[in-house]
């Protein structure tokens, strides 16, 4: 089969390539930055008027207490658990075709993360008390409720939030010496020259620099598994029928993984196509990424299924009702449109013609991470719309435009992080692609003769 | 916050609050509802309105269901396929259960619910942030929001109607949960004239505002740890037990007459609130 | 008695290998192996072996970063707790542990990575200011070799780089 | 002299004694923020006024005619919450949501503040003086039986006060007027027993049969009937009654029965008369001339005339046999039609066969000054003051506790007959339909900032007189109580005999000082007695027990055949009396508004019950919007279907659609008073609320009905909520 990545790409030539997507943007550049940031602006708009308003005008009311703000929230955590998948996992299973591509997953995770953190103080009716949850010493020694799981929210996204900005900044000094050495002048010499640390590759720097991301990569993973299985149990450790299920976190962190590595594929395809990338981003790794995702589509679907059948199953008939409602009430279009994106889609990803047809995966690592929305909203919504109490049920309260308009705008908030860091960080890791080459080249080398003695 | 007092007292802080080893000392406010003396009239929940100065949402906001009714009428049919309600409606009057194992109080965030030490539970409306978990978890959903800023933007106690609004409530601004408190002001004032006299609430001697009103007498409320307190004496004979969350009646075979049920108690959320089942004349 | 810095670069790894292997046989005199220091565009193991094993004491870092930041949360919660009454909730103990191990658990991570990073800037002398003797040929796809010795040893080291096919030989006038 | 009169140190200085201004003196209200006024401080106040802490005042409830005794919490001089005056026999310290909602009609944001004056189609404000000396110059103007005063039911001093001024003027024309009373159950009533109104005594009842008598709900005296129904639910011997409730639509008091019986509309004397029958065959004596009368109604014609089946009259009658006594009631299902008499009688009929006159009908006691007992309203003298009016015969009309505008049927055309009197006076608390189309809107103090005796027409336990006293300052200076303007008006015709008393309160105290003897004083000094009084808000009167006689005209006794069906016309109109808004005079008070209808959850509008089996024929589901057209005109609105109606029926509720009134009441709901056909009781010529035959068609769109119920209905979803037992299981005695 053909190579992952050319082994006599000239090093120079890989500086150069990478460098290249640095410099000064095209007009097409700006035109979607405008977009996104028109896109920010309507979710400030409606956060502003319903700040000012207050919770209603976002229809959720005293049955729907949460909405698509703790929806989208759960979304924009998974998707930034793949970043971690494939720069630590796979950096710890020295699979090296990861090292192209785990720059800019990384840098999603991140952006993800701060997506994410905003919808939190979206959701709150009082967002200038926000405060009160974080634990910080005061004269009457009030201090968060660190039963909630809420506050292990809290912790635990703060907690990745900083873990993986370092292991991206840390993985990403020996490019910031490269950066430093080749460009001259302005404000990203003064930048690159300050986040370089003064980094020359000496033998003791590469020593330490290696166990260093090495022990970060092995924090990392069970931080990850960690941060998902936590908001899980936001839902898991309530009593509400739909929520209160023993297999939820392995699921959330599997849906996490899912939608992130749809969004990889889709924000490679992008890259390769922006960057020119066709050398670095090759389609055998682009073949070796989906089919880890569609390894991972499956097991989203097991699990999923085996909520449904442990519900089915099982003895709670309150839970059973819940089940049938969502399947057959009001919500039932979302729901089957969550099973055909999150489950009957991806089937698609198991054919060889379509691993590598790019366009077409475009299109569908999009409506994957559709469904992963709607999977997010699904376990929301119907549980309190048909929750325990049949007196309190609410099958007609849709969420306001304002959520929507919040909802929308958090996508140009990431596109415009995403595409600030593409112009201002090499978004492929330079010296680990010489790595890759390197080795890759050694062992060609050493290829024991076709004329073997033995 | 010294770690030795946490080292030096760790078994009590160990010990889950109440349970029987540590029950509650003076005072464990509970209620029972007699559902075949209730006539749902809505008395109680006017009184309420009065009493803790709830807001009057208005038709579109009572339609995207923010009303604000701490104790609301419940009205059920059981004529399973009869022409005819034959036998009248069951009418239930819903308010915070007051729950000894409250789902609400764990899952908030900063702590703005709480269980008090004479068994309520608490609602810190400052303290509270508007993340709206409580609500989230509470099976019986009797937590209200302020989805909007009524007593200013929304201007629902209008000149001079704002004249009302009782001193000892506060009036709720906007983004706070709220719910009943079981006339908490008047408990404390009740305690606190008590403790002046150096003995404890008598029965009878406080009262909510929806017993306070109820025509015919449906709502007891009182101290459970009294022994001369109606409420405790219902209790006993309905022989339901506050931290079980099965009964006698459901288990033993002849307790099956007894009248006395908590709601949706195989959530192990031990409400403090009993409620009497309702009769129906079979003669007829 | 001053010292005097050398760099040579080199296009071809092995040849730096042997250049190094070299360096270390023909004892020169005025010269200590351990004021040798590789710079390399990529992380090298095999190279760096020729250099002798040096130790990395990053992991140190990391068991007291994780261990205290574990220890940390758990008091900070459970004393937080046992001394905030007011905060009793209904059929749990004042100091629940399930919860408690789970912050544990997030702030052993946290200490952990943070110290680990400090303990990789501490070890790795990082951030530094570049020594003159630097090419950005280090970083393209050139290895370095940076020697310091006495005014005796400088041809010695000459004769070795430039066997060994190095491009460029850079010198520095020592103090 | 308004002025004077009300010059606030004086009030104080009189009303010291009296206590319930004294809470005020602390606090001037709205005066002190106009700075009109100035702050007594604290210092001079009584000493049970404590800042912060409540002080508890007993006054009368004026939400409705029961007369329950409130007792208002007062703090920083303001009155906060009512609650049940517990020395009162009428409510014994309990209340209901209406008489709750009192407050919000005293601070009311639509209250009129000063007089007006028709100018055009705007009112411009005027001074008392003027308005006086306007209304003294008017009657003057035109012959004494040209002057009118129309009001709703009137009793105490107030009453007295009218009477004199009437006489003073020479006119007998009063007119009293009750949208919704049970004035033929009275005039059965009458016949039957001697009196309008027994006493009803549920708690010595081991069944009640009640013929749509919504006792818990809206039924002449709700909270005290509640709570004899409590001791009737479960007597001190642990007995528990059976509640059997016959009517076309569901009342509150009907979902709470044992067994609630849809009868076809108008045929409940024809099912008493079959209960009757069936007692007889099953061994219960009964005089010839009632058997006589009886004896066609056989059980199986009854049931198929009343659609009620024949196992439940049969199970009723052995009821009734077995355990005595019981109580029959009849309500204002059973009076509400053309031969509502012929009802009522039947059913006083059963009552007296089954032996319970004088067992659980008692006679009331009489009250001892007649002058001051109740006048109660009927719908009758409407329909003579609009037939006057019509005629010219009114050139000077008073309009007093009534909203005759809002609760006329289109049909009497008194919109029309109203324009015919040159001068229209509106005694009124808010801009109501009738003060609108009032030449001159005098604004009345609210109940809870007057003085006034009220004696209500209901006798709970032997007879009281009820003090109505001020719980706070006036909100709004420009406000007088209608004693007072009396007074004021009576001063102009009798000066010598009234000048004497500065203010309505002087004349009050005296009349009351005066007559200590009769009203329990006697050997108490004028300031104790007069202080008892106030601080207890009810006077016991010694009044000799009415014997209740029991001979029911059994002979001549016809109930006519059930209605003939009209095919246009093939619905009955069944107006419902809604427990909160009443005939709508309560509408623009919130709490009513918001606080949800009991068997429906509506709130905030107005609807049409229906029953499923109705629905499905004319192709409607819940949420359509409908037009309900009679005869004499439609309405439009949302339709609720549910079980607790008989198929032949829909029910709109009264007390919606208000055009006027204020923010709460206007535009909310449809007014169903309007569309009620002209018929009227045969012997009583009352209208007859229940006679209105409609047709009901779809008017188009659809809408999500706002109700606190949710999307599972009324349903329980298997879940254990609200659970019911069967009575025999339990033995209640053993409970405490």
């Amino acid at each position: 089969m053909e190579k992952d990545i050319r082994e006599d790409i000239a090093w120079a030539q890989i500086n150069k390539d990478v460098l290249k997507s640095l410099e000064s943007p095209r007009r097409l550049y700006w035109v979607i930055l405008l977009i996104a940031l028109a896109m920010i602006s309507v979710a400030v708009g409606c956060e502003i008027y319903q700040y000012t308003t207050g919770m209603g005008v976002s229809n959720k009311n005293n049955s729907h207490v949460w909405s698509l703000y703790i929806a989208t929230f759960i979304f924009w955590i998974g998707m930034s658990h793949s970043g971690t998948l494939l720069s630590a996992i796979l950096h710890l299973m020295h699979a090296d075709w990861r090292k192209p591509i785990y720059r800019f997953a990384e840098a999603m995770t991140t952006f993800s993360l701060m997506t994410a953190g905003l919808f939190v103080m979206v959701h709150l009716g009082r967002l200038w008390q926000v405060y009160y949850v974080m634990p910080y010493p005061n004269e009457r020694w009030v201090w968060p409720n660190f039963q909630s799981p809420l506050v292990w929210d809290m912790f635990a996204i703060a907690t990745y939030l900083s873990s993986s900005v370092l292991f991206l900044y840390v993985g990403m000094i020996p490019d910031l010496a490269i950066c430093r050495d080749n460009i001259h002048a302005g404000w990203r010499k003064k930048l690159y020259t300050v986040m370089s640390l003064g980094w020359e590759g000496t033998d003791r720097q590469w020593r330490n620099f290696r166990v260093t991301y090495l022990t970060i990569a092995c924090f990392l993973i069970p931080l990850a598994v960690s941060v998902h299985s936590i908001v899980a149990s936001d839902f898991a450790m309530s009593n509400m029928p739909g929520w209160h299920v023993t297999s939820f976190p392995p699921y959330f962190v599997a849906g996490a993984l899912y939608s992130g590595c749809a969004a990889i594929i889709t924000l490679f395809i992008i890259l390769r196509y922006v960057f020119r990338f066709e050398e670095y981003m090759t389609l055998p790794i682009m073949k070796k990424l989906v089919r880890l995702t569609f390894a991972i589509a499956m097991v989203w679907t097991y699990l999923n299924l085996i909520e449904f059948a442990s519900v089915w199953y099982g003895h709670d008939q309150t839970a059973k009702d819940q089940l049938i409602f969502k399947a057959t009430g009001p919500y039932a279009p979302f729901f089957w449109a969550m099973i055909f994106f999150g489950s009957i889609l991806p089937l698609m990803l198991a054919f060889k013609r379509f691993q590598t047809h790019l366009p077409i995966l475009f299109v569908v690592s999009i409506l994957l991470n559709v469904g992963m929305w709607l999977e997010r909203w699904m376990i929301i919504s119907p549980s309190f719309a048909h929750g325990h109490y049949p007196w309190t049920w609410d099958h007609d309260q849709w969420p306001s435009l304002v959520q929507w308009g919040i909802v929308f705008g958090s996508f140009g908030w990431f596109t415009l992080l995403f595409m600030v860091f593409c112009k201002v960080f090499p978004s492929v890791s330079m010296y680990e692609v010489k790595e890759m080459v390197y080795h890759r080249s050694l062992a060609l080398k050493h290829k024991p003769a076709v004329k073997g003695d033995y | 916050m010294s770690i030795t007092n946490l080292l030096e007292n760790w078994s009590d802080f160990r010990q889950q609050h109440p349970s029987d080893d540590r029950p509650h000392r003076e005072y464990k406010w509970a209620m029972s509802i007699d559902l075949d003396s209730c006539t749902g009239c809505n008395a109680c929940s006017v009184a309420c309105y009065a009493e803790n100065n709830l807001p009057v949402v208005g038709k579109v906001k009572f339609s995207h269901g923010h009303s604000h009714h701490w104790i609301r009428i419940e009205r059920y049919w059981d004529n399973d396929g009869r022409e005819f309600a034959d036998q009248g409606a069951q009418f239930l009057p819903m308010l915070c259960q007051h729950c000894e194992s409250a789902p609400c109080e764990t899952v908030c965030p900063v702590g703005a619910t709480n269980h008090t030490a004479d068994g309520l539970n608490s609602q810190v409306y400052n303290r509270c942030v508007g993340s709206r978990y409580c609500n989230a978890n509470c099976p019986y959903k009797v937590r209200y929001f302020n989805w909007y800023d009524y007593p200013t933007t929304d201007n629902v106690w209008p000149e001079p109607m704002n004249q009302q609004l009782n001193p000892d409530v506060t009036v709720r601004g906007k983004g706070v949960m709220e719910k009943c408190t079981f006339c908490v002001q008047r408990l404390t004032v009740a305690k606190s004239n008590a403790r002046t006299e150096g003995r404890l609430v008598l029965d009878g001697e406080v009262q909510t505002a929806c017993q306070q009103v109820c025509p015919t007498g449906a709502i007891t409320f009182g101290n459970l740890v009294d022994p001369l307190a109606k409420v405790g004496k219902q209790w006993m004979t309905q022989q339901v037990e506050l931290n079980k969350d099965k009964q006698a009646k459901n288990e033993a075979e002849e307790a099956a007459k007894l009248r006395g049920y908590r709601i949706l108690e195989e959530l192990r959320t031990y409400p403090s609130v009993m409620y009497l089942e309702q009769l129906r004349e079979s003669a007829i | 008695m001053s010292k005097r810095h050398l760099l040579a670069l080199f296009n071809d790894f092995d040849e730096a290998v042997a250049a190094i292997a070299e360096l270390r046989g023909a004892n020169i005199k005025g010269f200590d192996m351990d004021d040798m220091i590789l710079k390399s565009p990529i992380e090298h193991p095999e190279v760096e072996k020729v250099l002798g094993d040096k130790p990395v004491n990053v992991q140190w870092f990391t068991l007291i970063g994780a261990c205290t930041g574990a220890l940390l949360a758990f008091f900070l919660v459970s004393g937080a707790q046992a001394n905030f009454f007011s905060q009793i909730k209904g059929g749990k103990p004042i100091v629940p542990l399930p919860p408690n191990f789970v912050l544990t658990y997030e702030m052993f991570i946290l200490g952990g990575v943070f110290i680990t990073i400090l303990g990789f800037l501490i070890c790795a002398g990082l951030p530094a200011k570049r020594s003159s003797l630097y090419s950005v040929k280090v970083s393209e796809d050139q290895i370095g070799i940076l020697v310091k010795g006495d005014e005796s040893a400088v041809a010695a080291f000459k004769t070795i780089f430039t066997k060994h096919k190095a491009l460029e030989i850079q010198e520095e006038a020592g103090k | 002299m308004i002025e004077n009169s009300f010059n606030r140190r004086d009030f104080l200085k009189v009303l010291g004694w009296g206590g319930a201004t004294v809470a005020l003196s602390g606090c001037g209200n709205t005066s002190v923020e106009d700075g009109k006024e100035f702050v007594t401080s604290y210092v001079q106040t009584a000493d049970y006024i404590i800042p912060s802490i409540g002080t508890y005042f007993n006054s009368t409830c004026a939400q409705c005619d029961a007369g329950c005794g409130i007792m208002g919490r007062v703090r920083e001089g303001r009155v906060l919450k009512l609650e049940g005056n517990p020395k009162s026999s009428i409510n014994n310290g309990k209340m209901c949501g209406l008489g709750q909602a009192g407050v919000q009609a005293h601070y009311n944001p639509d209250r009129i503040r000063e007089p007006l004056l028709r100018n055009g189609n705007k009112g411009e404000a005027i001074t008392w003086e003027k308005a006086l000396a306007l209304i003294n110059e008017k009657v003057g103007g035109v012959k004494a039986e040209n002057v009118a005063f129309l009001t709703g039911g009137v009793s105490g001093h107030v009453k007295v006060l009218l009477k004199n001024y009437l006489d003073a003027l020479g006119s007998g024309h009063h007119y009293v007027y009750e949208a919704v009373a049970p004035s033929i159950v009275r005039a059965a009533n009458k016949k039957a027993y001697g009196v309008e109104m027994p006493r009803l005594r549920l708690d010595k009842a081991k069944v009640i049969l009640s013929f749509g008598a919504d006792f818990l709900g809206a039924w002449i005296s709700p909270v005290h009937f509640s709570q004899q129904y409590a001791h009737f639910r479960k007597a001190d011997n642990g007995e528990r009654g059976v509640l059997v409730q016959v009517e076309s639509k569901m009342t509150l008091t009907g979902a709470n029965a044992d067994r609630w019986l849809a009868i076809r509309p108008g045929t409940e004397g024809i099912f008493a008369l079959g209960l009757i029958n069936a007692l007889a065959a099953a061994g219960l004596s009964v005089s010839g001339d009632v058997a006589a009368v009886v004896k066609e109604y056989t059980t199986d014609r009854v049931s198929k005339d009343t659609g009620v089946s024949t196992e439940h009259i049969g199970k009723l009658a052995a009821l009734l046999k077995e355990r005595s006594p019981s109580l029959i009631i009849a309500g204002s299902a059973a009076e509400g039609y053309a031969h509502g008499s012929q009802n009522a009688t039947a059913i006083a009929l059963l009552n007296q066969v089954l032996g319970n006159v004088g067992k659980t009908v008692e006679g009331s006691s009489s009250i001892p000054f007649p002058q001051m007992a109740p006048t109660t309203g009927n719908r009758l003298a409407l329909q003579t003051l609009n037939d006057n009016m019509a005629q010219d015969k009114v050139k000077v009309l008073f309009s007093y506790g009534a909203n005759p505008v809002f609760t006329a049927p289109v049909s009497m055309k008194l919109k029309e007959n109203l324009k015919k009197v040159p001068f229209k006076v509106a005694f009124a608390h808010y801009m109501d339909e009738t003060a609108v189309e009032a030449d001159l809107v005098l604004p009345l103090n609210s109940a809870l900032e007057d003085w006034g005796t009220v004696m209500p027409e209901y006798i709970a336990e032997g007879a009281q007189l009820n003090i109505r006293q001020p719980l706070m300052e006036k909100l709004h200076p420009g406000t007088l109580g209608m004693g007072d303007i009396l007074l004021a008006l009576l001063k102009q015709h009798r000066p010598d005999e009234y000048k004497g008393y500065e203010d309505f309160y002087s004349y009050l105290r005296n009349a009351m000082v005066s007559n200590k003897g009769a009203l329990g004083g006697a050997n108490a000094d004028d300031d104790t007695f007069w202080e008892a009084a106030l601080s207890h808000g009810v006077v016991k009167l010694v009044g000799a027990t009415v014997n209740i006689s029991s001979h029911v005209p059994a002979n001549g006794l016809v109930v006519p055949a059930p209605f003939v069906e009209d095919s246009t016309y093939p619905l009955h109109l069944i107006p419902a009396v809604s427990a909160s808004l009443r005939d709508g005079r309560n509408a623009n008070e919130p709490w009513l508004q918001e606080s949800p209808d009991p068997l429906t959850t509506i709130v905030w509008d107005s609807w049409v019950e229906m029953h499923p089996k109705t629905a499905a024929k004319l192709g409607i589901v819940e949420g359509d919007i409908v037009e309900v057209a009679s005869k004499s005109g439609a309405i439009k609105a949302q339709v609720y279907v549910f079980t607790g109606i008989h198929p032949d029926v829909v029910s709109v509720p009264l007390g919606y659609g208000h055009e006027a009134m204020g923010r709460y009441a206007k535009g909310v709901g449809v007014n169903a008073f309007k569309i009620l056909d002209p018929v009227f009781d045969k012997e009583t010529g009352e209208l007859a609320m229940h006679e209105t035959r409609v047709k009901v068609s779809k008017a188009g769109h659809r809408v999500i009905i706002v109700k606190d119920e949710g999307p599972a209905g009324g349903k329980q979803m298997g879940r254990k909520i609200a659970v019911r037992m069967s009575s025999d299981k339990v033995n209640l005695s053993k409970e405490v």
